[in-house]
């Protein structure tokens, strides 16, 4: 693996950082910006589930380059990246579209030519060095990753318990630039809350040095306090609030819609066509045509996400 | 055989071998839908477990999920967490049954999900492990679904994504894999285990018309054969039908006519 | 510390186990029936929140021996069991009755003679120890305990990260026999369900073998589905389910009622003037001149848990 | 000094350490109610963490908590999380001050709340550590109040529970706690802090009317005075007045009549 910073230098950063509890509410363009070429950016959902894209869409729009993208499982987003230079390396367990899709192929593209790194973990493996870094330790045991050829690709360590001298992996801590997730609701402090299942956002925004949240509403700070249980991260691990309603299309946001397939659909479709230039064309066409994600989601129309809410309904009834 | 494609044929063969009043975790895809059809036939009290932070989900037929971690998947679930949680619970030991695909198998039962080729010089790269290698790593057993064919019945897979028997003996454990074991493969032609000892994939049943010399002709390395080999009971119209209606929704005309008599 | 099973014993016995999807419903007295003299127990809750109070009086009614109790923070409930002789160590971080009551008398009666042992680790300690048996590791490495008397006291010991050569705390997993918790709901699976904060309850079940939950309410099945993500043990983690309406008091249950400190008052004014005798005395009293919990609670009366509901919703009002 | 009891003067000399847009980590009792008064007039912004799982809480003026695991210290909280959790975000950096008592505190400011006497043979049997020796080891800057008596103020504590600057140089470094630092003592005599290098207790500031001669009568060890010590500024009428506010409740009468003129 790569060695980003140690665990005592995302310590020392955080103990140096303030801790305001001012309005933190950017555009999305200005939240990006505290984004710099070659950061670690973890990406956060998990597949087509709760992925940041009105922030994704942004960095893209802004040509972020050689980023470092680490997901748990990671989309057709990541190709994008790919393909239009944005990232050059990728830390996850798993890459493509979706069962249905089978392989992707811009991703395969990219790796097999050597043009872009993918650094392989399992997916409990990628969950404990998020965990790891959010708990301010450079490592946690585990019992998998052993005896495979991804832990000898990935140079994992063992550790010994010094109580029961069973060996056990260790999984580095994984401590990223930038952390990009997407909540239900947040206030402007950042007080983020979301519902259903959580995926590995809190770990990965709790071992991130800078944290953005976009939310699908921006809430009054009762609003949080009214159910306190539900908050998933508190004002002072996040610096940034995007307001960004249908912010994860054409992805899912549990509860509220679901994945918009027919578009990634026809994103496959052309890929399998014209390759690179295919995503590159998805870029400019429903990225670079666009001032911001709303003028994105206008040309979706909404039809499209009026469907999308009407599948999460259905789901939700019970 | 009663009309079932190789797909049905494998589904309902590893379907059967869910107990009930036990936990799945379940892959997306062929291993999801099995055990959902065996919880609507001899196992009503399985419950199925997600990686996406889903413990119990019912399914809603004819929506069935794409992946493990999207809404369709969570449908009627008794608790939804996260996904580190979901495997530190089969780490430490509450999960009876890990159920697969593999694009790839050996003799060990490895899997490669990973690449075609070699890493420095992939022919493929593949998605990678996703949550395979920690349930082939934590679960207490483990049931490998998979279409037979010689290309994914290798003698050595190419990369260990998700280790087997590793180099067969008692190579698992000594690599400090402390846990769980493969219980079976199955396919569209048979089902195998693996030999006590050497650990080598053993052939144990057959489906209906199939012969040892058809799967071992289907099979990249020579597959140890089991004193009894048993023919396997082809899928009944209830099950064929339960799995359908759970793959395409309820059909249009009553269950008993997608069968032939 | 004393060694109890070790992880791989305590795997073991959970890959062995059943996880019967059946009715789980049982009275007090025969969920307790699943502890033994000289079990250790981990009691739910911490310090006068959310014990599982009317399963602990049913464990003192049935006068079992020599148990191991781990805790949080342990409040007076303790001191029953060290003068019953149903206790004779205590694992913990801090054990009184709370602050303005100052030192725990019977407690300090039986460390300081020696009669029990006292057990003592940080909060955090505690934390990661059941945090490890949950995770089915050995052990957690963290940050504190080093230095102090109390990592002399323990035993504790050190790991070295293998990646960056610090040495950390090496917190080894505590693993009970059974785990008791009070929970909000629960279904007759043992699916249940917490509001606010769940102290260390997660944990201790998910190390324990055998987890027994009282309830206030237990629910349907579809009551638990209807919010899944409320869900803090799902049911193939419970052995046994006990409703047991106002089953932590008189300590608090959030939201539903605060903790009756008229009660402890008159428990600790007694012990200052009786000792051991009054503690003996409060069990013959409310515990063993009751056939049940709910007998206990009809003889602190209908106003005193009135009062302590009403406490409860002057503060969940915002 | 208008009319403040000890109590009151340690709070509100506490209180003024804390600056806004901070986390302190506030243990239940005098460091709550110091950082509630903070919170109340020089640091709206403060968020205050208790570990009972509770962020961002607001207290109710008269019903402060005994605990810091209840009901009355969750009012109003941003976010209710587990025990556990809470000393996992101090363990990551994201808690600027830890405000801890003693029951005795030693020159290298060592907290012993676990044994008075020896562990073999107690006098006394204290509750034990809590969350302090967390607290102490993971905040990033730790203040201490507690009041001055000899008794509590020795030059070796019996028993380390939480750790100072240990035997005091870099021991504290050596001994693998490579986070926070003892940034003050506050009593009802004086403000302490830790001499660099040496790391022994340091004579910075005296309550008004409290001479160097008093404080060093008062503590079982030898201070070291800085060259400059100031006399500190005695709490203000609105100080008190919001502090009984808070433990006591609203006045009966207005708050400044509970001041002599």
């Amino acid at each position: 693996m790569r060695d980003g910073v140690t665990f005592r230098e995302a310590r020392a950063y955080l103990e140096g950082a303030d801790r305001p509890v001012t309005d933190k509410r950017m555009t999305a363009a200005g939240a990006m910006s505290l984004v710099h070429d070659g950061d670690h950016i973890a990406v956060g959902g998990t597949l087509y589930s709760r992925t940041p894209m009105a922030l994704l869409f942004e960095l893209l729009r802004q040509r972020r380059r050689q980023l470092t993208l680490s997901r748990p499982l990671a989309c057709y987003e990541t190709e994008l990246f790919l393909a239009t230079g944005g990232a050059d390396r990728i830390v996850s367990s798993w890459v493509g579209i979706g069962l249905q899709w089978g392989l992707a192929p811009i991703f395969r593209h990219y790796v097999e030519t050597g043009a872009a790194e993918y650094e392989e973990w399992s997916h409990l493996a990628m969950g404990l060095r998020y965990k790891a870094g959010a708990m301010g330790v450079p490592f946690l045991p585990g019992l998998s990753m052993l005896g495979s050829d991804i832990a000898r690709m990935t140079g994992l360590k063992t550790v010994t318990c010094p109580y029961t001298g069973e060996r056990l992996a260790a999984l580095p801590a994984l401590l990223p630039d930038v952390a990009l997730v997407h909540a239900h609701r947040a206030d402007m402090f950042g007080n983020a809350q979301v519902d259903g299942y959580r995926h590995m956002d809190v770990d990965m925004a709790r071992a991130a040095r800078t944290v953005v949240v976009s939310a699908e509403r921006v809430v009054t700070p009762e609003e949080i306090r009214a159910q306190p249980w539900a908050t998933m991260l508190p004002h002072f691990a996040v610096d940034a609030v995007v307001e960004a309603p249908h912010g994860a299309y054409p992805h899912e946001c549990y509860g509220l819609y679901e994945a918009d397939v027919d578009h990634f659909d026809a994103y496959v479709r052309s890929i399998q066509e014209h390759g690179v230039d295919a995503a590159r064309r998805y870029v400019e066409q429903h990225v670079d045509a666009h001032a911001d994600f709303s003028s994105f989601l206008d040309s979706v129309g909404g039809g499209r996400l009026a469907a999308c809410a009407a599948g999460a309904e259905r789901l939700m009834a019970r | 055989m009663s009309g079932a494609t190789a797909e049905e044929v494998m589904a309902v063969t590893a379907s059967r071998l869910l107990a009930d009043h036990k936990v799945v975790f379940a892959g997306v895809g062929m291993p999801l839908l099995a055990s959902a059809l065996a919880s609507r036939r001899q196992a009503p009290n399985l419950t199925i477990v997600l990686e996406g932070g889903i413990i119990g989900t019912r399914l809603l037929p004819g929506h069935l999920p794409i992946s493990t971690n999207e809404m369709r998947a969570a449908y009627g679930a008794q608790m939804l967490t996260d996904i580190t949680d979901i495997f530190l619970f089969a780490q430490r030991g509450y999960f009876d049954y890990g159920f697969l695909g593999a694009a790839q198998v050996d003799q060990y039962g490895n899997i490669n999900t990973s690449v075609i080729g070699t890493v420095e010089h992939p022919r493929v790269r593949l998605p990678g492990s996703g949550g395979a290698n920690d349930i082939i790593s934590l679960c207490n057993e483990i049931f490998i679904v998979t279409q037979h064919e010689p290309r994914r019945f290798v003698p050595r897979v190419d990369f260990i994504t998700s280790p087997g028997y590793l180099s067969g003996g008692d190579s698992r454990e000594r690599a400090g894999l402390l846990f769980g074991r493969i219980g079976a493969v199955i396919t569209d032609l048979a089902l195998m285990d693996f030999e006590p000892g050497t650990r080598r994939m053993r052939l144990r049943g057959l489906q209906p018309g199939v012969t040892v010399a058809q799967v071992q002709d289907q099979t990249g390395f020579e597959l140890v054969v089991a004193d009894e080999v048993d023919e396997l009971a082809p899928p009944s119209a209830a099950e064929l039908s339960i799995y359908r209606t759970l793959r395409d929704g309820p059909p249009a005309v009553p269950p008993a006519a997608v069968v032939p008599a």
